[in-house]
């Protein structure tokens, strides 16, 4: 398929594209941060960024590996899921990959009327839009989950080995009421 | 982001780059996840500290008192007179900018306020306007701005963003302690009623029962009555801890979050089991106690002088007990405290012996002041001269890696010493990359009292720096214990490795200790501290 | 545009404009050459006093320094004498690594994640070496020109203005520090302006003394080697101050007097700005004491006396349930009841 | 004298600052403390001598033994105050003695004639057409003039001796040591060197400036003849037209300007 | 609090002060308040009989060193070896044999000002200065 060829070639670009994109989400001087600096130690997030796109690139291009894709997915998620974005935000980026491709091969896509291709690849990245979202879903239900963990391990740990806890108003019981 | 932004403002957020403008004319939004819940008026007026009342961070009206900008320039006024750091911080910043990318929650969230020099700036800007005459004259060409409630919001929101780990010092060319300037803002929350409760409840709970979870000395005995049969049923000894006995040779402190919660509990027993050795094998007596059973010091977060009123107990009971010198427990604000404060706030501590070590004869001469020796100085001593028994190959199941503390590396300089014990308790050990270890490490993301549950996003994002560094290590070296000395750690640490890093358990040094202790009289060992079986004896489950 | 950096340029440019203008217009050389330059300095000297006491009005409370490298413990263990220095010495060196060397800004390093398991290591020196050159560069300016304050000059002073003035190429000598100087500056500003972090940072109060610098080192550059000075007119001008006798020279013209002003305004602007860090870094807890808190005791001279929660209490409170576990307590039942 | 301020700031890297430099250092410049100096003119004297490419034949056959080339030699190395240094190794020398196998290693044949084998040979630096020195100069310290004179700028050399590697002939020397002390009777119309820089022959570029030979002509008896090659009526130009010689090296291809008749 | 006017490690801080104020004022006190005499170069009688140098003194003084300059470029490099000043006055560009030529007594011409403003030419490395030939 010549797009998927096209889309092989410039890989580079692609990535570059989708990874400014995705970083223009956050505040203009800390994006210059997560861009620039190459230290994977000193910028894991920036870098966790660069190492999914790789990966998820060639799942558009190859078509979907769903575990493949759920691992290259998840460190980005993963990372946007506790960064206080809305869910429509921290998946957005999935999405933006259509408007680059869109953009960057516009001619060629007129040209050569690789619309149905387009239309193909498309379908892919709606696939991995909804990859995305459950990994984000999972993400979330996890940091419930280590909330609650956390709830019962001083709670009910304690009530079993001792049961005798200091009542002072419990710090935890405020976890709902201020939702 | 709130969660009520309107469809196109939504669309506004999803379209690259909000619109910049400068920090000073940019309100902190306060974002869900981000924050700690407001102090419990209870607790606040248990340590009767000042205008305790209910209120709520996300709602408008903080309920503050009507003179809150003359109390936030008293405050300001007097902390500048008493601290040189505080005022030699406030004016010599020449914002290079080397410490902005070292911050754990800048590299994390992103948000430009999260660089230690601008977190340090929200104070400064208002610092200038009232208190410098360049900042009077120039306004905000000097970098000044007025003290208003949104700047006050500002503070609150970033203040408890900052875990007080220093790291940012390190870098800072006049070594500007970010940490130093955030204790100041802390104080000044403080005489405002503006705590979190995270902090409030513990200490207020620490003031009266002893510890910061509030257990009272009867439940305390039970968990450590708890402990002694569990270690009876994992390796078949019953140890016998004294508690708040007179006369014992030392008194052993560690933090309370150690005996509650997993899997500090499992050093906790560690400790039981080296004293225990220690006892039958040398008659060293150690004795806990339930008034000075807590380590560490959430009044440390809180002010000065909570900090002096939470750590006094140590040296009171020391004092009464009738003991030679203190013994701390795996810490690391806990050692801040002690290693930096304690000596100057609650000493001289002359009652007490220069610590020496009944056992090796070794002099701590590092300690001869405070007279408190870190637990890893003790048994790295132990082992440097052959003083304990030990299998290493019962931790083989073991691939470490070491978090350093912030505290104790930075504050301290305890780098070396856990890491002897560690290499001499199990073979498999793996350094994560050095800027992220020894005096650069990175904090778990929830130092400094924001180990809350609601705040739980901004933990998550800021133990990533951390986790990520774990990872590496992880996937080159199998790496699946992460060993640390510090009580938050330990509690943070394993929620952290769960949402990043599964596959990674942590664990107290002393701890793999205890695992690899050989004990006088004991059966077959079959079981570690955690009940899981040793390598080897996967199959002789009986 | 960035209010920050234009306001800060456009204050500069004033300044040339005035004392331009003052002296070549108004005929003001006795203003911008005597009367300033003494102001300048005695506010630089009064004002850097002051702030220096101020701050030493203020005790050091605790003893806090921020450890970087393993602490001096067990004999066995090597510690890191300077970076985290446990004796007077030790501090020496690690402040006189700091002030000299700026040891810290050189602890910048990376790692960088190659493809595969390989690591590296590299340094982000970029910072630490614009800072070097830009105080050195300014140092050995500042020293060059005591030629202008000493009669006779001192061996010392001629031996650094022919070190700095290596690169022979043509007559007038190549001085490279005020090249380097300016360069420096030149770095320090598109860095503020460039990086993002930086630039976001930044306030008009740190873009004024740089761009002040800039003017600094482009009027003496301009003198020195296209419009020229008659610098022995200069020196009559600077040996009249430095001897209370001052005169103004009529061979000099205006950017001399813009050079003078321009650097009249910097040492008068000194002591009210973050230029201060000069005499700051010698004062700063967390680098100029020794990690002996537990050793050596710490006294803090505004201690007081806090309100604790005392054993007594505490034992008040739980003593029944202390007994019931059989925990031992310092008063009996009866003893503790007939207190209340 | 305005455009050589410019070279100036283009060498000195001021240009760096930007755009924005020039006007204001024109600003500068046209209000400083007093006025611009006045253009001024600058002419070659008239009497000079001129030539495309400058060059001289060297006819051995008047030479019989080295006595016959002191007085040439000491003639060049007075006026050019060129020091005699004791220490062969320091040795400073613009115009020398080589013997015949030293100076023409390529052309040695098995057997020479005894006349030539024990000539001495009056070498000097050959102002080659192609000279390796003045690529080899990373300052231009050497340069070629436009009448063919390998010419050094004293000021200029930084004493990395590139050039003395580049040159085929030996003919450039290194001050190891400050060569003042070692000259007898200086020559003050003449500058001397300083420590740390290289010298070579000039072709007496600067008798040639005010309508001279150069001084080993003068000296020579007619044994050196000095003309410019590019001028067939010169007496170079005839001496080569009628007479077969030689030059250094030739097969180096660096065109030496010294011709030699065995 | 009763510590207000007090310096805290003000031993230190005192004599850290006191050396920044040497430093700060050094000249002054290195000079003692003397103001040194203005160097006023002597002219050679060759040197006073021709009145004006090339160009005017002013400029001279300033921009000697640049003409110097110039003169060896254009000398070296162009073979250009002749001067016309603005009047019409002819020189042959050479520091040895026209500058040194009239300028015959260095110590009590050039030194003068190099030394008040401690300048030092390398001038002197190579040409060399006369003799006191030319006293008469």
């Amino acid at each position: 398929m010549k797009l998927e060829k096209l889309m092989k070639e410039r890989n580079a670009d692609l990535i570059n594209a989708w990874f400014t994109s995705l970083i223009e989400t956050y505040p203009a001087n800390t994006s210059a941060f997560l861009k620039n600096q190459k230290d994977p130690f000193a910028n894991p997030v920036g870098n966790a960024f660069r190492q999914g796109f790789k990966v998820i690139i060639d799942q558009i291009v190859e078509g979907i590996d769903h575990q493949s894709a759920v691992s290259a997915l998840d460190p980005i998620v993963r990372i946007r899921a506790v960064q206080g974005f809305l869910p429509s935000q921290a998946v957005s980026f999935v999405f933006s990959i259509k408007k680059i491709i869109r953009q960057i091969f516009s001619k060629e896509i007129r040209e050569n009327h690789l619309e149905d291709e387009l239309t193909t690849i498309e379908m892919r990245i709606d696939e991995l839009s909804l990859i995305a979202f459950n990994i984000y879903m999972e993400c979330r239900e996890k940091v419930f989950q280590l909330k609650a963990n956390e709830v019962r391990d001083r709670t009910f740990k304690a009530l079993r080995r001792a049961g005798l806890v200091c009542d002072l108003e419990q710090v935890e019981s405020d976890l709902t009421e201020h939702n | 982001m709130t969660d009520d932004l309107k469809p196109h403002e939504l669309i506004a957020n999803i379209q690259p780059r909000p619109p910049q403008t400068g920090w000073m004319n940019t309100p902190a939004v306060i974002r869900k996840g981000m924050f700690c819940y407001a102090s419990n008026p209870k607790s606040v007026e248990i340590l009767k500290l000042p205008n305790a009342r209910g209120w709520n961070p996300l709602e408008e009206d903080w309920k503050l008192p009507k003179n809150w900008k003359e109390i936030v320039f008293e405050g300001l006024r007097q902390r500048l007179d008493r601290f040189r750091t505080f005022k030699l911080f406030m004016d010599i910043c020449v914002r290079c900018g080397a410490c902005a990318d070292k911050c754990h929650f800048f590299i994390g969230t992103g948000d430009p306020k999260n660089m230690p020099v601008l977190r340090a700036e929200l104070l400064r800007s208002v610092y200038r306007k009232d208190f410098t005459a360049a900042g009077k004259i120039f306004g905000t060409l000097a970098g000044a701005r007025e003290l208003t409630l949104d700047v006050l919001k500002e503070w609150w929101y970033y203040f408890f963003q900052c875990t007080e780990c220093r790291r940012c010092s390190v870098f800072c060319p006049y070594g500007i302690d970010t940490a130093e300037i955030t204790i100041m803002a802390r104080e000044i929350f403080n005489l405002l009623g503006l705590n979190i409760d995270w902090i409030a409840t513990p200490i207020a709970n620490c003031y009266r029962t002893g510890n910061h979870l509030g257990i009272q000395p009867h439940a305390f005995k039970d968990m450590i009555d708890f402990f002694i049969d569990d270690i009876e049923e994992k390796i078949g000894i019953r140890v016998e801890p004294n508690i708040n006995k007179k006369g014992a040779d030392i008194l052993f402190i560690t933090p309370s979050g150690d005996v509650f919660a997993d899997p500090g509990t499992y050093t906790a027993m560690g400790y039981l089991v080296l004293f225990h050795y220690l006892k039958e094998k040398y008659g060293l007596d150690v004795t806990w106690s339930t008034y000075a059973s807590e380590g560490g010091n959430f009044g440390f977060f809180t002010s000065h002088e909570t900090m002096k009123r939470l750590n006094a107990k140590m040296y009171a009971e020391a004092k009464r007990l009738g003991v030679k010198w203190i013994l701390g427990g795996e810490c690391g604000h806990m050692w801040r405290v002690i290693h930096q404060y304690m000596g100057t706030m609650n000493g001289p501590a002359d009652f007490l012996e220069e610590p020496v070590s009944p056992i090796t004869g070794t002099k701590f001469d590092n300690a001869k002041s405070t007279k408190m020796v870190h637990i890893a100085e003790f048994t790295a001593d132990l082992i440097k001269h052959g003083k304990l028994d030990l299998d290493p190959s019962r931790n083989d199941n073991l691939i470490v890696t070491f978090h350093d503390s912030c505290n104790t590396s930075r504050g301290m300089g305890l780098l070396e010493e856990p890491r002897y014990v560690i290499k001499n308790v199990c073979k498999n050990f793996y350094e994560m990359p050095s800027n992220t270890i020894r005096e650069q490490t990175f904090c778990c993301g929830s130092g400094s009292g924001l180990n809350a549950g609601e705040n739980m996003d901004l933990r998550m994002i800021g133990g990533f720096p951390r986790a990520n560094a774990v990872k590496y290590v992880h996937e080159k070296h199998g790496v699946n214990m992460l060993a640390c000395i510090c009580a938050i750690d330990r509690a943070v640490l394993p929620v952290s490795m769960d949402y990043w890093v599964p596959g990674v358990n942590v664990t107290g040094i002393h701890e793999m200790v205890a695992n690899a202790l050989n004990l006088p009289g004991q059966p077959k060992r079959t079981k570690n501290l955690r009940g899981e079986p040793l390598p080897g004896m996967e199959g002789d489950d009986e | 545009m960035n209010v920050n950096y234009i306001s800060s340029l456009i204050m500069v440019i004033l300044l040339f404009l005035i004392a331009y203008i003052g002296v070549e217009a108004g005929g003001l050389q006795v203003l911008f050459g005597i009367i300033i330059p003494y102001a300048a300095l005695l506010t630089f000297i009064i004002g850097f006093i002051y702030k220096v006491v101020n701050w030493a009005r203020s005790p050091v409370p605790f003893r806090i320094p921020s450890t970087c490298g393993q602490q001096k413990s067990l004999p066995w263990i090597k510690s890191a004498a300077f970076d985290n220095p446990s004796t007077g010495g030790g501090v020496l060196v690690r402040m006189a690594m700091e002030i000299l060397f700026f040891r810290s800004l050189f602890r910048n390093t990376k790692c960088r994640l190659n493809e595969g398991p390989m690591l590296s290591y590299e340094w982000e020196k970029w910072l630490w070496l614009g800072a070097i050159v830009f105080h050195y560069s300014f140092l050995t300016v500042l020293i060059r020109h005591f030629r202008f304050f000493l009669e006779p000059v001192p061996v010392c002073f001629q031996w650094l203005e022919q070190l700095d003035g290596f690169l022979q190429v043509g007559v007038p000598g190549i001085l490279l520090s005020g090249f380097a100087l300016l360069a420096a500056v030149v770095y320090l500003f598109l860095r503020r302006v460039f990086i993002p972090q930086v630039r976001y940072i930044s306030l008009a109060s740190d873009y004024f003394p740089l761009f002040l610098l800039m003017g600094v080192a482009i009027s003496g550059i301009l003198m020195r080697y296209i419009t020229k000075v008659d610098i022995v007119g200069v020196k009559e001008l600077t040996m009249g101050l430095v001897t209370f006798h001052p005169t103004i020279p009529k061979t000099v013209g205006g950017i001399f007097y813009v050079h003078l002003f321009f650097i009249s305004i910097f040492f008068a602007y000194f002591p009210f700005s973050k230029l201060m860090h000069l005499g700051g870094i010698f004062m700063s807890p967390t680098r100029n004491l020794a990690n002996t808190n537990r050793e050596i005791h710490h006294t803090n001279p505004w201690n007081y006396p806090v309100k604790v929660h005392t054993y007594d209490e505490y034992e008040d409170e739980f003593r029944e349930k202390m007994i019931d576990v059989g925990l031992p307590v310092e008063k009996g039942i009866e003893a503790g009841t007939a207190q209340e | 004298m305005k455009s050589s301020r410019r070279r100036f700031l283009k060498i000195a890297g001021i240009s760096a600052l930007g755009i924005g430099a020039k006007p204001v250092v024109d600003l500068f410049a046209a209000s400083g403390g007093h006025r611009e100096a006045p253009e001024a003119k600058v002419y070659k004297n008239e009497k000079a001598l001129k030539a495309k490419q400058w060059a001289m034949v060297i006819d051995t056959r008047k030479f019989k033994s080295s006595k016959d080339l002191e007085p040439i030699i000491e003639a060049c190395h007075k006026i050019h105050n060129v020091p005699k240094m004791d220490n062969k190794r320091h040795e400073i020398k613009w115009i020398w003695e080589e013997e015949f196998h030293n100076a023409f290693p390529l052309q040695e044949a098995r057997f020479l004639p005894e006349r030539i084998e024990h000539l001495p040979f009056l070498v000097l630096c050959n102002q080659c057409e192609n000279p390796p020195c003045v690529r080899a100069c990373p300052t231009k310290a050497t340069f070629k003039r436009e009448d063919g004179i390998v010419l050094m700028d004293f000021h200029r050399c930084i004493g990395c001796r590139f050039c003395m590697a580049a040159c085929p002939y030996g003919s450039r020397s290194f001050n190891f040591r400050d060569p003042r002390p070692f000259i007898k009777e200086t020559n003050p119309k003449f500058p001397t060197r300083m420590k740390g820089v290289v010298e070579k022959c000039n072709f007496c570029e600067e008798r040639l400036a005010i309508g001279q030979a150069p001084a080993c002509v003068e000296a020579s008896n007619g044994a050196l003849i000095f003309g410019d090659l590019e001028d067939p009526g010169s007496p170079v130009r005839e001496l080569l037209k009628t007479t077969f010689t030689i030059r250094r090296k030739q097969s180096l291809g660096t065109s030496p300007a010294v011709y030699y008749i065995i | 609090m009763s510590n207000e006017k007090k310096m805290f490690d003000g031993g230190k801080v005192i004599a850290g002060l006191i050396v920044f104020v040497i430093l700060a004022t050094f000249p002054f006190w290195y000079n003692h308040g003397k103001a040194a005499p203005i160097p006023e170069p002597k002219l050679t009688e060759k040197a006073k009989t021709e009145k004006v140098c090339i160009l005017k003194k002013e400029l001279m003084k300033s921009e000697h060193m640049q003409i110097l300059n110039d003169w060896r470029n254009t000398v070296v490099r162009n073979t250009n070896r002749i001067y016309e000043t603005p009047e019409g006055k002819r020189y042959d560009m050479s520091l040895s044999n026209t500058c040194l030529d009239c300028h015959s007594n260095k110590a009590d011409f050039c030194d003068k000002c190099h030394n008040y403003v401690a300048v030092s030419p390398y001038c002197w490395d190579c040409h060399i200065e006369k003799p006191k030939e030319t006293k008469e």
